[in-house]
């Protein structure tokens, strides 16, 4: 298998931030808001066998009672936002949102269309963005790395003082 | 060295469980091209659960509350009753319906807590494991009576001793048997072609969707369960059926000959299973029946053979 | 001391208790309450004096024996022998009724106004009375009299909420049943009269082996379709699922609890003390007809989704459970093996026990749930342990038990009788042997679908959301209505953990059934409780059982708990619904829950799916209006065994005289006294 | 002049032509008796109603149908004066019904002659009155949410209960909602609930400026842009007279095949996947993505995004490039055999697939199902030779693979044939193809005023259909696009129908269709 060199460093960083942040193990729940299901097939291309982002310990789960962070994508349709915030609630703490895709973060080119709330932030809160029109798998895992480099700590219980 | 062996004996099932499904996974990660994750993925994705807060459901009741602690609690109980490495330590809790019936209770409590929070798929979930735990448990007594008459006792602990290491004339009686024992296994943890444990299709989970509710560190323990009952029906299918190795004393190196022994037999059962998940597709849920038919006819036939 | 609370007089005080309750209820009708407290005070009273007697008695190792004759009916006589399995019935159905009466008095209390609770409160003190002279009773006329009368009064009692038609005709269904049932008994004694001179069953015994085979197995299958009638086994079951749902909930209780086991207590002392030495087809004819009791049984429960049908259907399987234990017995001792055939009868009647205790439990928690949302529907049940959280607990108790869950008093029943099959198994010769290893399948089988049954009876009943405003408003149970069911939940966890001396003092009623002394000892209890069987084949322990069984779970609440991230909050939501709301509709049915089992079985339950569609416009079939689907399972009984004998009947009374059916009761009860009489000719042709 | 127009035309007055496109107008008293006459001749197809509203005048139905034998698209026009009722066709054209729903809810117009139907874009958050597409309606209206409420079929029954799944499955699967009534396993009816991912497209079509319509287009579904954006261009280029030269139509043929090579290889791996064959799910996965990032290589979009612009390809593939995929592809055609004869040898695989899910051809010609999933059940149809574009002259009709059975197995095995199909495509282009020098983006591209133009293209789930009108300004002043998925998705509920739960997921594979494009 053709893999490739900056993948594998990648990779490794954020094992290494995976283990610092969430004891070697993130559980990923994706929820679909609207989008064109580009974004989709790149995240799910995250499982094959060229990037397999389960060898640094992350996967992806059934249901948001199980995961640690919620990769939310599409530009949150009308019709998505009630389902969205109740995923939300449905996450115990401690979670982290990632708008994923252009559309996630603010509509993108659908922003200010009658049928969508121009991105995810305007339901629930967003901790980090992916931008892309969709990013590509490698661009993905770049950003979760940066994302996770500069969380210093394990994200804070929201609501708890 | 009684006391030492134990604390080995209760440990084993619940600090080995985790490693056995990090085994499987990487295996199957293999055979598909992929690294896959660590060997002690498992382990690391229990302890970050244990570290997560829980939101349970407000229809949920108790027995949601209660049955991961019931369905852990039963596994090392059952864990502690094996014959894991000798057939020297015995209770009368290894007594093979007192072990049928103690898993049988955690199947009550994680189908009911399955039912719990009136999600349709937990419903399903129960109504499908009960389904099949229930046509499975005859097979599962039987198969496990085949080696209980050869070695005159349905204690599983020392079940072993009983058997004496040459008796050629049972090996059809005892194949059969396993044959059938292992099918008990496959339907009893959720393995293909009964249950996908990676499916991500709500529709068509058995075991998972009774998961679906579950957090934090509920969800660990109902995780290492699942985990443990794995292990325990691999340890009764390799050391009730195949007991080689198995220490009959409790000097240092049969233990020790003892423990590596069921460890390279349970890798060896692990394995199979994960080329065997990579291999074949899922069964139709109308035809796992014909499955469990197969698996109490060689039972029948076993027993007849044996006596 | 214990001679006194052994002698007789505690036996007529009991009675006498009861009588007083029962009359004074009928005296005191005009007030409901009044009526009510006077019969269940004494019903209570009297079921103590009853323990405390038959108790006394199986400490005592007495044997009571009491006999007045009248000249006029020189073949009636009012004759008693309480011996140890007599105590034991005693000490059952008197535990039961102690329990009910207790429930009664609060449960009653929903009839005031609607009902003539006098009335009520007659019946059931009687229906008492009756049980307990019906296993005590050793003469044949009597035992028939006061049969009849157990009989006729739980008929009232069955019909007594005759407001619902239903009721009336399960009623109905049930005088027939037991009729029929009773004339074959009759029958069974008037051969042995013919043959023996006398209806003493002391008598019968000693003139045994005069008696020429082939009416000795006559007698046998008659007694055996006559009491298994009451027992309500498979097929002559069909009045259980029907009657036993229609009577008050406590006296449902008491109908699967003890009142089916007097059929059960009839065959043990007629098959394995009355009638002995018996050939071993015998012992296989029962086997069989357990095996077929237990499976269907508990796939017919899975079918239902009314609650008390479902507990009804159970009460089948369980005999059928008994019956493999007394069957197994009848095989064992007939193969001259009286020590399988002790372990083999210990074992039905420690099940005998325990399903008394667990089947009256579920039915008094069940009629609670009835008693707090009006219906026995269990779809429109759900949610209902957050409004009623000790009926559900109580529930879940008995669920557990009748499950053979450890470490409850059901798995250490049935335990048992595993153990008696596994040294069938091994014991026996070649084609016995075959027969165990069915029997044997069979009981596994049935255990596996009880569990699935009790899983989706307490799941559908109490948990997850109401599925109807009438489970909305569901109220727990009164204050006695929850003693009542208490004290049986506790029973059923006291006697999980002290089984091993409860099977020890069974072994031995056992051993004085079948005549067999000490060395027929297969079942010892070692040091700490240990169970043992065939030194050492099989050995339980209840006690470290049930110790384990709490303690680990709790070990792993406190670790998981205080051991490990002390800081974790939980919080409460909505359930995960993929982003959908849930309604009521969205549970889980009992008939979903159950529908994969019924069609694996298909072949025996014959499960049918009709689609009926309405559309918007007949023409163009694009829109539906309304859509419907019937679920529903075949009565293979009524179709293809009660039918075409109704039907044959038809024809034969058109035959005899146009008009003879009509509808009547006094002229069915009239049919088959003078089918009776016939066959009294015929006997005595014989 | 009527002899230049076929038989089915000749009672027909006023017919327009504009290329290959004939339109008439017709009588809303006659549209019945006028669209069954058409219906009659076996030589058209129905396509799609579309419809349009004018600030000040009226509402015009289009009810677009083409004539395979003659590569025509004939629209019939009904114009709507001074009333928002028109007639139904459904009872003639059961296929038409989503059509007019679909228009009903958008533009608030209102059919007549069958019984009301659920609202299907617009949840119950929307208000009753308030319909996007009409020209009154501004694009970035956001009215308060209304409480409506949706009602579901109710299969009455006792033990019947309801699995309602979505609209966040579980896995990794854009949103829609599923209603089962089911009895215990045993599906006894299904309602598909979508427009969870309405996003307004139609609508944003109208808003955008020209040169950001193409990258909307790629957007209604983002798995197939490619095909997508080829529509949009293919019904701009119609209307503004624009000719491809033929390197240029290669090159699209070529995009076109690597596009549904990517996404069949995805579906057939998903197909195994759901069936529990985890060896074959990864080998699908593996190989989307060995075509993904060949896509990457040639075009620098994974997803083939901004390729398409008006009159061609807008990259340049190098002689280089050209040589260098006619040497990789291969490799993954082998890989791709290798894993094919391992899943046709694994019977429990095919245990699973065969019987599971059928669709009659009865149902699949009544509401026109296209696509893989018509031509599992029978329905030989494929716009590719039907009604060629781009470099798609020359297919002959051997290379439409058609199965019969209608199960999961046939939709499974209809992908696999049209992958070797693609191959065989591509390598007939790669041969003749030197090198493209991309088309450079014109700024000035003039449309024919009033007019509408029609593009369309067999994305790898069926038939894409871009209408794009022209006001009197020859602005742009409506898009509709029309996903197969649409049509398909009616397909669903009765393939489920009788089955059992737990085999949904694989027969909802086995379509594999679109919420996005459905939704648009």
């Amino acid at each position: 298998m053709q893999q490739l060199p900056e993948l594998e460093v990648i990779g490794s960083a954020l094992q290494d931030n995976v283990r610092r942040l969430f004891k070697g193990s993130l559980a990923i729940r994706q929820i679909d808001t609207g989008s064109d299901n580009a974004t989709e097939q790149e995240l799910a291309a995250l499982t094959n066998a060229y990037y397999d982002i389960e060898r640094f310990g992350i996967h992806f789960v059934p249901s948001p009672r199980h995961a640690d962070m919620l990769l939310v994508t599409g530009p949150v349709t009308r019709n998505m936002a009630e389902a969205l915030k109740r995923a939300y609630d449905a996450t115990p703490h401690p979670k982290l949102v990632v708008a994923v895709g252009d559309d996630a973060i603010d509509g993108g080119i659908y922003k200010g269309s009658y049928a969508v709330l121009d991105g995810v932030s305007q339901v629930i809160p967003v901790d980090y963005q992916i931008a892309g029109d969709p990013p590509s798998p490698l661009v993905i895992m770049q950003s979760l790395l940066a994302i996770l480099d500069g969380a210093k700590k394990a994200p804070k219980q929201k609501g708890q003082s | 060295m009684s006391y030492l062996l134990w604390i080995i004996q209760i440990m084993f099932v619940p600090l080995v469980a985790p490693l056995g499904v990090g085994l499987i996974n990487s295996l199957k990660a293999r055979i598909q091209k992929r690294r896959g994750a660590s060997l002690l993925q498992p382990y690391r994705n229990l302890w970050k659960l244990f570290y997560k807060d829980e939101v349970i459901s407000r229809d949920a009741s108790f027995i949601f509350r209660f049955a991961p602690f019931i369905a852990m609690g039963v596994t090392i109980i059952v864990g502690a009753c094996l014959p894991i490495f000798t057939s020297t330590l015995s209770t009368p809790m290894s007594d093979l319906l007192a072990v049928v019936y103690t898993l049988a209770l955690g199947t009550f409590f994680m189908a009911l807590a399955g039912m719990d929070s009136g999600s349709a798929f937990g419903g399903s979930g129960s109504s499908r494991e009960m389904t099949i735990s229930a046509i499975v448990e005859a097979s599962f007594i039987s198969s496990i009576l085949t080696v209980a008459f050869l070695s005159g006792t349905t204690n599983i602990a020392v079940m072993s001793a009983g058997l004496s290491p040459g008796s050629g004339n049972f090996l059809i009686p005892i194949v059969l048997a396993f044959a059938a024992f292992c099918i008990v296994l496959l339907a009893e943890t959720s393995r293909y072609p009964f249950d996908n444990p990676d499916t991500h299709l709500e529709l068509t989970m058995i075991h998972e969707s009774m998961l679906l509710e579950f957090s934090g560190k509920r969800l660990a323990l109902m995780e290492w369960a699942a985990a443990n009952r794995l292990l325990i029906f691999s340890i009764l299918a390799v050391n009730l059926f195949f007991p080689i190795g198995i220490a009959h004393d409790q000097a240092v190196l049969s233990v020790l000959l003892g423990i590596s022994s069921t460890l390279l037999k349970v890798a060896i059962v692990y394995i199979v299973l994960a080329v065997l998940e990579s291999t074949i597709a899922k069964y139709r849920f109308f035809r796992l029946p014909d499955l469990l038919l197969v698996a109490f006819v060689l039972n029948v036939v076993a027993i007849g053979l044996v006596l | 001391m214990m001679s006194a609370l052994a002698s007789p007089t505690m036996l007529i005080a009991a009675m006498a208790l009861f009588g007083i309750g029962g009359v004074g209820a009928v005296l005191l009708r005009k007030s409901d309450r009044l009526a009510n407290y006077w019969s269940s005070a004494f019903a209570l009273f009297g079921s103590v004096t009853a323990l405390v007697f038959a108790v006394s008695m199986l400490a005592s190792g007495q044997t009571f024996v009491a006999q007045t004759t009248s000249d006029s009916f020189p073949l009636l006589s009012f004759a008693l022998n309480i011996d140890r399995l007599a105590a034991f019935f005693l000490v059952t159905i008197s535990i039961v009724t102690f329990f009910c009466s207790l429930y009664g008095i609060g449960y009653i209390k929903q009839y005031y106004g609607r009902y003539n609770i006098g009335y009520l409160g007659f019946l059931y003190n009687l229906f008492i009375v009756a049980m307990l002279l019906v296993v005590t009773s050793s003469n044949g006329i009597f035992f028939l009299i006061v049969w009849e009368i157990m009989s006729l009064a739980s008929y009232f009692l069955v019909a007594y909420d005759r407001h619902d038609p239903e009721n009336v005709k399960a009623g109905f269904l049930y005088l027939v049943m037991t009729h029929i049932g009773t004339a074959f008994i009759l029958l069974a004694f008037i051969l042995l009269y013919v043959h023996t001179g006398s209806f003493d069953f002391t008598v019968i015994q000693a003139a045994m082996p005069t008696v020429p085979a082939h009416i000795k197995d006559s007698v046998f299958l008659l007694a055996l379709i006559g009491f298994g009638v009451k027992a309500g086994i498979i097929p002559l079951h069909i009045w259980l699922p029907a009657a036993h749902p229609a009577a008050p909930s406590h006296v449902s209780a008491i109908m699967s609890g003890v009142m089916i086991k007097t059929g059960i207590y009839m065959m043990i002392r007629l098959f394995l003390d009355v009638l002995q030495p018996a050939p071993l087809w015998w012992g296989i004819v029962v086997l069989v007809i357990a095996v077929a009791s237990c499976v269907l049984g508990v796939l017919y429960a899975l079918t239902e989704h009314d609650i008390k049908r479902l507990l009804a259907y159970h009460s089948i399987e369980n005999i059928g459970i008994i019956l493999l234990g007394v069957g197994s017995a009848l095989v064992f001792s007939a193969l001259g093996m009286s020590g399988l055939a002790v372990l083999a009868l210990t074992a039905a009647l420690f099940h005998t026990l325990n399903h008394a205790i667990f089947k009256s439990l579920l039915f008094l928690s069940a009629g609670s749930v009835i008693h707090a949302t009006g219906t026995r529907n269990m779809e429109k049940y759900g949610g209902l342990i957050k409004l009623m959280p000790a009926t559900g607990l109580f529930f879940l108790v008995g669920s557990i038990a009748i499950s053979a869950l450890p470490p409850l008093n059901g798995f250490f029943s049935e335990w048992l009788t595993f153990q008696a099959l596994f040294q069938g198994i091994a014991q026996t010769d070649f084609y016995i042997k075959w027969l165990f290893i069915g029997v044997t399948a069979a009981l596994a089988l049935t255990s596996g679908l009880a569990v699935a049954c009790f899983v989706k009876a307490f799941g559908v009943t109490f948990l997850a959301r109401p599925r109807s405003q009438r489970a909305e408003k569901a109220h727990e149970a009164s204050a006695v209505m929850i003693a009542g069911m208490a004290g049986l939940a506790v029973l059923c966890v006291a006697v999980g953990v002290g089984s091993s001396w409860i099977i020890a003092q069974l072994q031995t009623i056992a051993q004085g059934v079948l005549s067999a002394g000490d060395h027929a000892t297969l079942v010892t209890v070692t040091s700490g409780h240990i169970l043992s069987i065939a030194e050492g084949f099989a050995t339980v322990s209840a006690p470290l059982l049930s110790l384990l069984l709490i303690a680990v779970p709790l070990v792993v609440w406190t670790i998981t708990r205080f051991g490990i991230n002390r800081s974790q909050r939980v919080t409460t939501g909505r359930t995960w619904d993929g982003g959908t709301d849930l309604t009521s509709r969205m549970e889980i049915t009992s008939t979903g829950f159950a529908r994969s089992i019924i069609l694996i079985f298909r072949g025996l339950l014959k499960p049918s799916l009709q689609h009926s569609v309405e559309y918007e416009d007949a023409a163009s079939r694009l829109i539906p209006r309304s859509r419907s689907v019937t679920l529903s399972v075949q009565d293979v009984y009524r179709r293809y065994l009660y039918r075409p004998v109704f039907i044959g009947f038809i024809h034969l009374s058109h035959w005899i005289k146009n008009g003879i059916q009509n509808g009547n009761i006094n002229a069915y009860i009239l049919y088959i006294l003078v089918v009776l009489l016939v066959m009294l000719g015929l006997v005595g042709v014989w | 002049m009527n002899q230049l127009y076929p038989d089915y035309l000749t009672q027909i007055a006023n017919v327009t032509s504009d290329g290959s496109v004939h339109q008439f107008v017709i009588e809303s008293a006659e549209t019945t008796k006028t669209l069954r006459q058409l219906l009659e001749s076996d030589d058209l197809t129905f396509k799609m109603i579309d419809a349009t509203h004018d600030n000040h005048r009226e509402f015009r139905l289009y009810y677009i149908f083409t004539d395979t034998k003659r590569h025509t698209v004939i629209v019939a026009v009904l114009p709507l004066l001074d009333t928002i009722e028109f007639a139904t066709i459904a009872n003639v054209l059961p296929a038409a019904g989503r059509y007019e729903n679909k228009l009903c809810e958008m533009f608030g117009l209102h059919v007549t002659g069958r019984g009301p139907s659920q609202r299907m874009l617009l949840h119950e958050n929307w208000p009753e009155n308030l319909h996007p597409l009409r020209k009154d309606v501004k694009w970035d209206t956001r009215p308060e949410p209304a409480g409506g409420n949706y009602q579901f079929q109710d299969v009455s029954g006792e033990g019947i209960y309801e699995i309602p799944v979505g609209p966040i499955h579980a896995g990794i699967i854009e949103p829609g909602h599923f209603r089962f009534s089911v009895a215990g396993e045993e599906i006894v009816l299904l309602e598909p609930r979508l427009g969870y991912a309405h996003k307004g497209s139609e609508k944003l079509f109208e808003q955008l400026p020209f040169a950001r319509q193409i990258i909307l287009s790629e957007k209604i579904a983002g798995d197939t842009s490619f095909s997508y954006s080829l529509a949009y261009c293919q019904a701009v280029e119609s209307l503004a007279g624009v000719l491809v030269t033929p390197e240029h139509g290669q090159a699209r043929v070529l995009f076109s095949e690597l596009e549904r090579l990517a996404n069949h290889f995805g579906d057939i791996g998903g197909i195994m996947l759901d069936a529990g064959f985890n060896f074959g799910g990864a080998g699908g996965a593996r190989m989307r993505e060995t075509i993904l990032r060949l896509n990457d290589k040639l075009s620098g979009s994974r997803l083939l995004r901004g390729i398409n612009t008006f009159g061609g390809v807008a990259i340049r593939l190098s002689r280089a490039q050209i040589t260098d995929l006619r040497a990789e592809l291969p490799l993954v055609e082998k890989d791709f055999e290798q894993v094919m004869s391992i899943a046709e040898n694994t019977v429990t695989l095919l245990n699973r697939l065969k019987g599971t899910g059928v669709l009659t051809l009865d149902v699949a010609a009544r509401f026109g199902m296209m696509g893989p999933v018509g031509r599992a059940s029978g329905q030989d149809v494929d716009v590719r030779r039907d009604f060629p574009y781009a470099g798609y002259g020359t297919l002959p009709s051997t290379l439409v693979p058609v199965e019969t059975s209608g199960d999961v197995y046939a939709r499974f095995r209809v992908r696999v044939r049209e992958v070797g199909v693609s191959f065989k495509i591509i390598d007939e282009v790669l041969s003749s193809m030197s090198s493209i020098v991309p088309i450079p983006s014109n700024k000035t591209i003039k449309l024919c005023r009033n007019s509408l133009g029609i593009g369309c293209t067999e994305g790898w789930r069926g038939e894409i259909l871009c209408v794009v009108h022209t006001n009197a300004e020859g602005v742009v002043s409506r898009v509709a696009v029309r996903d197969p998925s649409f049509v398909n998705w009616q397909g669903v509920s009765e393939a489920a129908f009788g089955g059992v739960v737990p085999d949904f997921p694989l027969v909802n594979k086995s379509f594999g269709l679109s919420y996005s494009g459905n939704d648009t």
